[in-house]
């Protein structure tokens, strides 16, 4: 037992015969397995563990559990270190490598501990006082906080590890295994319900892992625990999750819960998660959660050796080690008189025992008393000596209502203090389900009131404090929980259970000092944010008398614990001051997660290339193969465009824009949305959707309609084909697709429910390959036998359909470019065909693939609007010069009445225009803004933006639009496009730039 | 995570859900009748109510199908839910509905003077 | 106003001021005879003006009624405490840089005024210009930035362009490789933006107005408009009624359950929104960073937390709560930009409700009742607001008039359809 | 001029070049089952007269109960809302079948064969890679073979239904976002093992 010098011999749940190596603060200790690495180090003797966040005070382990507040840990290293780790939570394994943190240059000897010299100029908010003058230094002095600010470090890189998630429905979810979870869940599962039993520690029973002084049915509790977990395991409705922290409680009985699920074997095996988040839908929740002990607030309580009571309990009793050896216990109730007992038992020694109460009677005291050890009653600490470990205590007699100490001090020797300040039970959940809690006056704490979800609580997090009660109430709320998720069955009879009796408690939520308080030694009440008992009646007196103020002003309750031992007496010490009641007082809310909970794991396996789904065309391939550039447009890749060897972008842009205009480009066009709309009033619908109208349109013809908003804004456009009796095809924006589809099953369910119409998504079921060009009809005649592609017999805006490279099409002469163009929709499986047969038939053409880029470079030339750029929700289809689109006879259609407001035909609305810069080879950026006083300096009025621009080769010059103050009113006029470097000078013209004629639709 | 019931589906978590809004708000059959200020009545104003609210939600990761909802906002709590076309029938539903202001506006008068039904 | 050197003057109407002398002075004393930072008085039976809601908006109102228009006869009546709505659960991001020139003129305002804020309150609210970087992740975001940019810029308003390899430089734990699924391709700067301490606003505008003669009455409700024909005559609340000359109404989440005691109806959906904090670790990231396209913008507070925000919830509640999903889909986009906070945990998460317009900026506007105004709207992004928002609203109020900067948030726009529309434009409200 | 069946056809997966095999002790199996006949059959399922016609053409009414599926010898007929089905059948030519039967009635037959792909996650542990990503309750008390549902996978939307008790799950996804699936269900199943089959 190498160095474990504290280690009991004969107590613990650990396993002797495997021995575990691990470090501290780079020096090698040896633990068990079965260790935390808190008990770990007890047994080693360590108890200086960490610095707090303020003053760098020396600190220790004060509970063993998750409420731990001071004994932070960073642990491991590299990208799998991870900071702010509670060392009573770490289970221990072999190579653990764990760090003290918030100190420097070592945790012994910490330059910051500075601050505790100069504690008295830091009171609670004293930033706000201060650091204000001059108002140029405040960045120089928050550069100093900052630098001060935050415990451990996080890592340097990617997280290697992996995460899950899993969702669950249950009938009864149970939250905490102690003993009442556990007959809760024995009583649930025997109806046959689907159970789900979680807690967050390693190990089945709760607190009855730490006692060693009771019995279930005539057994060791632990064997108690064992049994029932075997039956439970036997139950194949009923799912036992350890590790598992119920973390938080949302709307309709939903609950998340992290399970760590290889963080206690140091290196997860491979594709096992290192966590799981658990999505939890429960019909019933019955929580189970236990009380967590109060601290006392007295002198210096923080120093390292003071430690709750039940901490002490469970280190000797389940880890067996030695906090120390040579106890003063400080306490206000009995609990603490069992460890005593348990301290005695393991040839720990007892001191004293200081209790607050004045006169302590009962089987517990009578027990101690028969041991040898001396009751202080009605007795507080007053001092504890030792810096990074205790050495001594000095107690005093209390005076009569308990706010002061008389007599002589005594001091007695000792290396632990084991304190208790009652119990609080852990309500948490039940507050976060937004029940409503109350005061018990004789557990002077907040237990549960009215419920506001379908759950229950039971045991210590329900204020039934005995183990029979607990086991009792466990199995009958189990038993209903079953039944109101449907089951049939009753609670099993409870088993008989013994344990010490306990008397009541003395809530003395300050204990006493030799001096004022505030003026020698520090009263703690939240250990890690270095929150004293001044500081609370400090903020109290400057006003900050709501607990929710208090709380931050003082960041009372902030830690990394959230106050779970410091709360409840922060809010008693307060109501104090504001002589009110404490349940008037109220407590901070209660928020998730339940404790600290890994970002890894919300994320679970959503990272890297399941972050978001990439939606790729059938023809992507190609253009991948072929050196495409991409861009990102909505959740789709599209090819941009497609450079050759050694060109630039401007070059390959160039090439591609000029080959359609003189000979046929190919692109692909399959991510435009596409929707299949029959019925028999499918015109009549679109006639109330789009601007225009569409009750004539004939089988086989094609027509560009405009959607707007309500509000008469431009939402969305396309090209809609009747494509037999009743039976449309719309096309969409490749980013609106989705939109507009759920815009017209809204308006069709919810305000035309009585128009026969149905509508289909068909995006992917379509490749479409856009052919441009005078040459493209030549190309296509190569393919396709069976239609005649005359300008007669297949004129603008028609659609046919045909066998095009073999394989069935329907072919659409619409076009984006104003160039005769054909757009070739088929079966999805044959688009990388059909793209490959349009390529080598149109080799003789010159035929060249473009993207995205020259798509728009081309329709810009024509003064064809984009949705999203030139539009952005605030621009209407008169704003953009297209009233010929807007119906003036439909008596309705969406948007209409808004057109009709005054402000929407304002002559100075912004407009659509052209732009042409005076030097043709600039070209001016998009975004740049448009003005027409120039100013040496902005500010200076801006009439609008620069919505589209580029060079085009077919112009010869740049070409832009914009959308501009007054720009229909504009034609003509010279303005100023002023960007960082230079002022550009442009002149106002139409829209349009190239065959303004429309002479090239035909070919 | 609320747990909304579709009226097809079944419960299904929140998040399969795309949310519309206030329900029962009537396009106005004769806009061209109802002034700027009435219009905006109908397009912009909420009522946005803190307790029992009538909402229009749509089942959009499943069935597609709207309905409505009556829902506590003050406690998330669900009170009822009913088909698209009808009328709350829970008691607090009902108040809702007779409670709410747009009853007199114009754009309902206008609404209801050229439909029925919805 | 500004700060003194010896900490011995007194407030303006008689408060002892704050200093690192009147520090070192009470520690000598123990700290034992500060000053409340504001009085808690009984409501008096009548008021020149009540301002209703105690968030940073209303305390500044107030404030700025008394310093800048000389009245006195004022309260602020809060139901719950002050700086308890949205003025204490934002994740405080301050900023002027929008694309209208109307949200330009207000916001740019209220920056100015930030910039002296702290000596003005004599409270030192730890504004931190520590500057708010945009990114953009697409050839189309990249459009829309350089719009924005140049709309700033000519607006007189400082804003710089950032190439990946300078952001990097500046924000070196965020992932810049080129081949993810949202890469960063670039992105924007305001340096003078940056955070300040959330609740210290509220408490510093608290103490200066309470200073002025200010009365702050918190745990009072309002529960009724009082009107005589169209002019507003007072409140009713939870204790008791109180007349009033005028009243301005500036309770955000709240304002469509406070318009309809006045039987007025808003262009106002009352919205979730959530935040979360991480724990606290040593500084890795020193400037606000905010993306669009994954829906989530980050800091780190002078404690050491990570703060985190998203997009607003789908659905109207005023249980400041907000679903998961919506939290899962934060911290899935924030491990995508910044790999190292996977490992880091989650301390708290919490939701405010936010009061959102269908043009998504703000109202600051008179009502068909006389004497009777409103200050709402702000939804997501407020906060940056503060100051100039109590300031022109003050203005409103004393002068029954909106100044330039005010009148185009009216009411009115919603039926002209003269709209502010920063959605499309501006996306990330914050 | 090229014949149809010599032609290059593209699956939505296969530019994955996913390789076939994997363990045969292997928790799930996947596979896609690109080609199967898909249609989106619309109608009122009050109107007799449309009813009867589909099973004049399918063999089988559509289910009329939520979430469950009727099958026949020509097809299977998925409920995905009050007034929608999916059909599924190897009939290539069951669309012009379909639509003449339904010709002349409120109701409409498109043909979506491309527009998804279908994966099958099959194999002991195929429930517990669906509940990773999918809130349903697969439990066999609330749903088994003969239940269809629309929700999410992952982060994104699908239909699947189980056809037996292995469990094996028929997920229908849109095209575009079959990659992301794959990816997805592959990655989840890796705990497990995870062998790939081919379409049989
Ligand atoms: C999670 C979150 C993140 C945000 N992030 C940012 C950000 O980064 N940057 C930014 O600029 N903005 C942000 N905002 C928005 C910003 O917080 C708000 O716009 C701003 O704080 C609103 O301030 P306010 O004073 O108007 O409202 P509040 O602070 O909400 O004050 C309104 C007050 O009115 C009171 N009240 C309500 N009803 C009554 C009544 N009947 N009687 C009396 N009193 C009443 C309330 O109790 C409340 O105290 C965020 C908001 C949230 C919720
Ligand atoms: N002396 C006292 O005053 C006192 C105080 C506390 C407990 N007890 C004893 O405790 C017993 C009551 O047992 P119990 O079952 O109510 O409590 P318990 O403390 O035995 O068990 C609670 C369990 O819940 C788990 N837990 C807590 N929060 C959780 C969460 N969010 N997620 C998952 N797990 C969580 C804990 O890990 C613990 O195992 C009685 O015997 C009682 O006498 C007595
Ligand atoms: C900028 C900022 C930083 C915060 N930092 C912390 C923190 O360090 N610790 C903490 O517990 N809560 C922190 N919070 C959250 C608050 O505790 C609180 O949850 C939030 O203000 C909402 O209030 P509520 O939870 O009481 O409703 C922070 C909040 C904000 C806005
Ligand atoms: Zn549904």
């Amino acid at each position: 037992m190498s160095g474990q010098s504290f280690r009991i011999r004969d107590k613990g749940r650990i396993d002797r015969s495997k021995p575990v190596r691990f470090t501290f603060d780079g020096k090698s200790y040896e633990g068990f397995e079965g260790d935390t690495l808190a008990s770990a180090l007890i047994a080693n003797g360590v108890h200086l563990i960490g610095r707090s966040f303020k003053y760098h005070r020396p600190r220790g382990i004060l509970a063993a559990g998750s409420e731990e507040p001071n004994a932070l840990i960073q642990l491991g290293g590299g990208n799998k270190s991870e900071p702010n780790l509670r060392a009573t939570q770490i289970e221990i394994f072999d190579g653990l490598e764990a760090a003290s943190q918030n100190r420097w240059p070592c945790l012994k000897f910490d330059v910051g501990a500075v601050n505790s010299v100069f504690h008295r100029l830091f009171p609670a908010g004293f930033y706000y006082k201060t650091f204000m003058w001059p108002a140029s230094l405040w960045l120089k002095y928050e550069h100093v906080i900052r630098h001060a600010a935050g415990l451990g470090k996080a890592p340097p890189d990617r997280d290697p590890d992996r995460y899950e998630k899993v969702h669950a429905h249950a009938d009864v979810l149970i939250v905490g295994g102690g003993p009442a979870g556990l007959a809760a869940a024995l009583a649930a599962g025997k109806t046959g319900a689907r159970v789900i039993l979680a807690d967050e520690t390693a190990d089945w029973g709760g607190s009855l892992l730490s006692e060693s002084d009771c019995e279930i049915d005539g057994k060791e509790p632990a064997r108690w625990v064992e049994e029932s977990v075997a039956e439970l395991e036997a139950m194949p409705e009923v799912t036992l999750v350890k590790r598992c922290t119920i973390t938080g409680y949302y709307d309709h009985n939903y609950l998340t819960g992290l399970e760590r699920v290889s963080d206690h074997l140091g290196a997860a095996p491979e594709h096992t998660p290192r966590q799981r988040l658990w999505k939890i839908r429960a019909k019933r929740v019955v929580l189970a959660t236990g009380a967590l002990e109060r601290p006392l607030v007295f002198t210096d309580n923080d120093r390292p050796g003071v430690m709750l009571s039940s901490a002490v309990r469970t280190y000797v009793n389940r880890y067996g080690v030695l906090p120390g050896r040579k106890t003063v216990i400080f306490t206000n109730n009995d609990d603490a008189y069992r460890t005593a007992l348990a301290l005695e038992d393991a040839h720990g020694r007892v001191a004293a025992i200081v209790d607050v109460r004045t006169s302590v009677t009962g089987p517990l005291a009578d027990a101690v008393r028969a041991k040898g050890i001396t009751v202080y009653e009605n007795h507080g600490i007053v001092s504890v000596q030792g810096t990074q470990k205790v050495t001594s205590v000095e107690v005093m007699q209390l005076d009569a209502n308990g706010t002061g100490v008389t007599g002589t001090a005594k001091s007695v020797n000792c290396d632990l203090i084991a304190m208790s300040g009652g119990w609080n039970p852990t309500v948490h959940l039940f507050s976060q389900s937004k029940g409503k809690l109350t005061w018990d006056t004789e557990m002077a704490a907040f237990i549960p009131g009215t419920a506001s979800q379908a759950l229950a609580s039971t045991g210590a997090c329900n204020g039934t404090m005995g183990l029979a009660d607990s086991l009792k109430e466990g199995l009958k709320l189990g038993a209903e929980a079953a039944r109101e998720a449907g089951h049939k069955g009753r609670a099993p009879a409870a088993p008989k259970a013994t344990e010490p009796e306990q008397g009541g408690l003395r809530p003395l939520w300050i204990t006493p000092g030799k001096a004022k308080l505030g003026r020698k030694g520090k009263h703690f009440v939240d250990f890690q944010n270095d929150v004293t008992a001044a500081d609370v009646q400090l903020a109290a007196r400057e006003g900050y008398r709501s607990v929710e103020h208090l709380k931050r002003y003082t960041t009372t309750g902030m830690g990394t614990d959230q106050g779970k031992t410091s709360n409840v007496n922060a809010l008693a010490i307060l109501s104090d001051v504001l002589a009110s009641d404490i349940p008037a007082v109220g407590t901070t809310t209660f928020r998730p997660p339940y404790t600290p909970a890994t970002i890894g794991a919300y994320t679970g396996r959503n990272v890297g290339k399941l972050f978001e789904p990439v939606r790729k065309t059938r023809i992507d391939e190609w253009a991948r193969a072929n050196g495409a550039k991409f861009e990102h447009v909505g959740q789709w890749m599209r090819a941009w465009y497609f450079p050759k060897q050694g060109e630039t972008f401007r070059q390959a842009i160039d090439r591609e824009v000029k080959a359609v205009r003189d000979g046929c480009g190919i692109l692909d066009a399959s991510t435009l949305g596409k929707i299949d709309i029959q019925g028999p009033d499918a015109a009549e619908f679109l006639n109330r959707i789009y601007t225009n109208a569409w009750l004539k349109l004939g089988v086989g013809r094609c027509r560009y309609g405009l959607m707007l908003k309500e509000d008469g804004m431009v939402m969305d456009d396309g090209v809609t084909t009747c494509i037999g009796e009743n039976h449309y095809h719309m096309t969409t924006t490749t980013g609106g697709a989705a939109n507009v589809l759920s815009w017209l099953e809204e308006w069709h369910q919810t305000e035309w429910p009585d128009l026969k119409v149905f509508f289909s998504s068909v995006t992917e079921q379509w490749s479409v390959v856009a052919i441009n060009g005078p040459k493209s009809r030549a190309v296509l005649q190569k393919l396709c036998e069976d239609v005649d592609f005359s300008a007669e017999a297949f004129p603008f805006m028609a659609m046919k359909e045909g066998t095009v490279a073999g394989i069935p099409a329907r072919l659409y002469r619409i076009s984006f470019t104003g160039e005769l163009s054909f757009e070739i929709n088929v079966p999805a499986r044959y688009g990388l065909a059909l793209w490959e047969a349009l390529m080598e038939a149109g080799k003789e053409f010159d035929i060249t693939p473009y993207g995205t880029e020259t798509m728009h470079v081309l329709r810009a030339e024509k003064g064809f609007i984009i949705v999203g750029q030139e539009t952005d929700g605030t621009v209407n289809p008169l704003d953009l010069g297209m009233d010929w689109i807007v119906s003036k006879k439909k008596p309705d259609f969406v948007g209409k009445r808004s057109l009709e407001r005054e402000s929407m035909a304002s002559p100075d609305r912004k407009q659509l225009v052209g732009l042409l810069t005076e030097d043709p080879q600039t070209v001016l950026p998009e975004g740049g803004h448009v003005v027409e006083k120039l100013k040496p300096e902005p500010p200076m009025e801006m009439l609008g933006h620069v919505t589209s621009s580029y060079y085009s080769p077919n112009c010869g010059r740049s070409i832009a639009m914009a959308l501009i103050k007054g720009g229909h009113a504009r034609h003509g006029q010279t303005l100023h496009v002023p960007l960082e470097d230079k002022v550009v000078k442009v002149t106002v013209t139409e829209p349009r730039f190239f065959d303004l004629e429309g002479e090239r639709i035909d070919g | 995570m609320l747990h909304i019931t579709c009226p097809w589906c079944g419960p299904r978590d929140d998040n399969e859900f795309h949310y519309g809004g206030e329900a029962h708000i009537l396009r106005p059959a004769a806009p061209e009748k109802l002034s700027d200020g009435e219009w905006a009545e109908y397009l912009f104003l909420k009522q946005n109510a803190k307790g029992p609210f009538l909402e229009r939600w749509s089942h959009s990761a499943g069935c597609r199908q709207w309905f409505n909802v009556v829902r506590n906002t003050a406690t998330d709590e669900i009170i009822e839910i009913y088909p698209m076309g009808e009328l709350p029938k829970s008691p607090e539903g009902i108040k809702a509905y007779e409670g709410n202001w747009r009853r007199q506006s114009a754009a309902e008068k206008n609404a209801k003077a050229g439909v029925s039904g919805t | 106003m500004k700060g003194s050197a010896n900490g011995m003057r007194a407030l303006r109407g008689g408060a002892s001021r704050y200093s690192i002398f009147a520090l070192a002075r009470n520690a000598l004393s123990y700290h034992e005879n500060w000053q409340k930072a504001w009085r808690s008085p009984e409501p008096k039976p009548e008021y020149d003006v009540i301002i209703v809601g105690g968030g940073g908006h209303g305390l500044a109102t107030a404030y700025y009624l008394a310093s800048v228009h000389g009245i006195r006869n004022i309260a602020v009546v809060e139901k719950g405490w002050v700086g308890g709505g949205n003025t204490g659960r934002n994740t405080t991001i301050i900023r002027s840089n929008y694309l209208w020139d109307e949200s330009a003129g207000i916001y740019e305002h209220a920056l100015k005024l930030w910039e002296g804020m702290s000596q003005e309150l004599n409270f030192n609210v730890m504004f931190s210009q520590r500057g708010v970087l945009t990114l953009a992740h697409s050839e189309h975001e990249l459009k829309e930035m350089r719009r924005r940019v140049e709309a700033i810029r000519l607006n007189g308003i400082d804003s710089e362009v950032m190439s990946p390899a300078q952001i990097k430089q500046l924000v070196p734990i965020i992932d810049t490789n080129p081949g993810i699924r949202y890469p960063v391709m670039g992105g924007f700067i305001q340096r003078r933006g940056g955070t300040a301490r959330h609740d210290a606003v509220a408490w510093g505008y608290a103490r200066a107005a309470d200073d002025l003669g200010v009365d702050i009455i918190q745990n009072c409700e309002v529960t009724g408009i009082l009107r005589d024909g169209g002019k507003v005559t007072g409140i009713e609340t939870n204790r008791g009624t109180i007349k009033a000359k005028k009243v301005g109404v500036v309770t955000a989440g709240h304002s469509g359950v406070v318009a309809s005691m006045a039987g007025l109806n808003l262009p106002i959906d009352s919205r979730p929104l959530q935040a979360l904090v991480s724990e606290p670790i040593k500084p890795c990231i020193d400037t606000v960073v905010m993306s669009n396209a994954v829906h989530m913008y980050i800091s780190q507070s002078d404690k050491g937390e990570l703060v985190f925000g998203a997009g607003v919830d789908s659905y109207n509640s005023y249980s400041q709560r907000g679903s998961i999903p919506t939290v899962e889909g934060l911290l899935a986009a924030a491990v995508e930009l910044y790999p190292i906070v996977s490992r880091l945990r989650v301390l708290r998460t919490w939701g405010g409700i936010v009061d959102t317009c269908p043009d998504a900026s703000p109202i600051i506007s008179k009502t068909p009742v006389d004497g009777l105004y409103f200050n709402c709207g702000w939804g997501t992004g407020g906060f940056k607001a503060t100051p100039g928002s109590g300031h022109v609203f003050a203005d409103l109020i004393a002068r029954d008039e909106p100044n330039a900067i005010a009148a185009p948030f009216s009411l009115k726009r919603f039926e002209t359809g003269y709209l502010i529309d920063e959605h499309g434009a501006a996306g990330v409200a914050h | 001029m090229a014949d149809l069946e010599t032609l290059t056809t593209r699956t939505a997966l296969d530019p994955m070049d996913i390789v076939i095999g994997g363990p045969s002790d292997a928790g799930v199996t996947l596979t896609e089952i690109p080609f199967q006949t898909r249609l989106v059959l619309r109608g009122l399922p009050s109107d007799k007269k449309f009813t009867a016609a589909v099973k004049g053409a399918l063999g089988v009414e559509p289910p009329s109960k939520p979430g469950t599926v009727t099958s026949s010898k020509t097809a299977r007929v998925l409920w995905t809302a009050p007034n929608e089905w999916m059909v599924y059948s190897d009939d290539t030519g069951l669309a012009a079948t379909l639509t003449k039967a339904v010709a002349g009635l409120h109701a409409a037959v498109t043909e979506v064969t491309e527009h998804y792909t279908l994966i099958r996650l099959s194999g002991r542990h195929a429930r517990d890679v669906m509940i990773k990503g999918c809130a349903i309750d697969l439990h066999p008390r609330e749903f088994g073979p003969g239940q269809c549902v629309q929700s999410h996978l992952g982060r994104i939307t699908v239909l699947f239904d189980q056809t037996d008790e292995t469990p094996s799950y028929h997920i229908l996804v849109r095209a575009s976002f079959a990659e992301y699936l794959w990816m997805y269900l592959e990655d989840a199943g890796l705990e497990f093992g995870v062998r790939i089959e081919a379409a049989g």
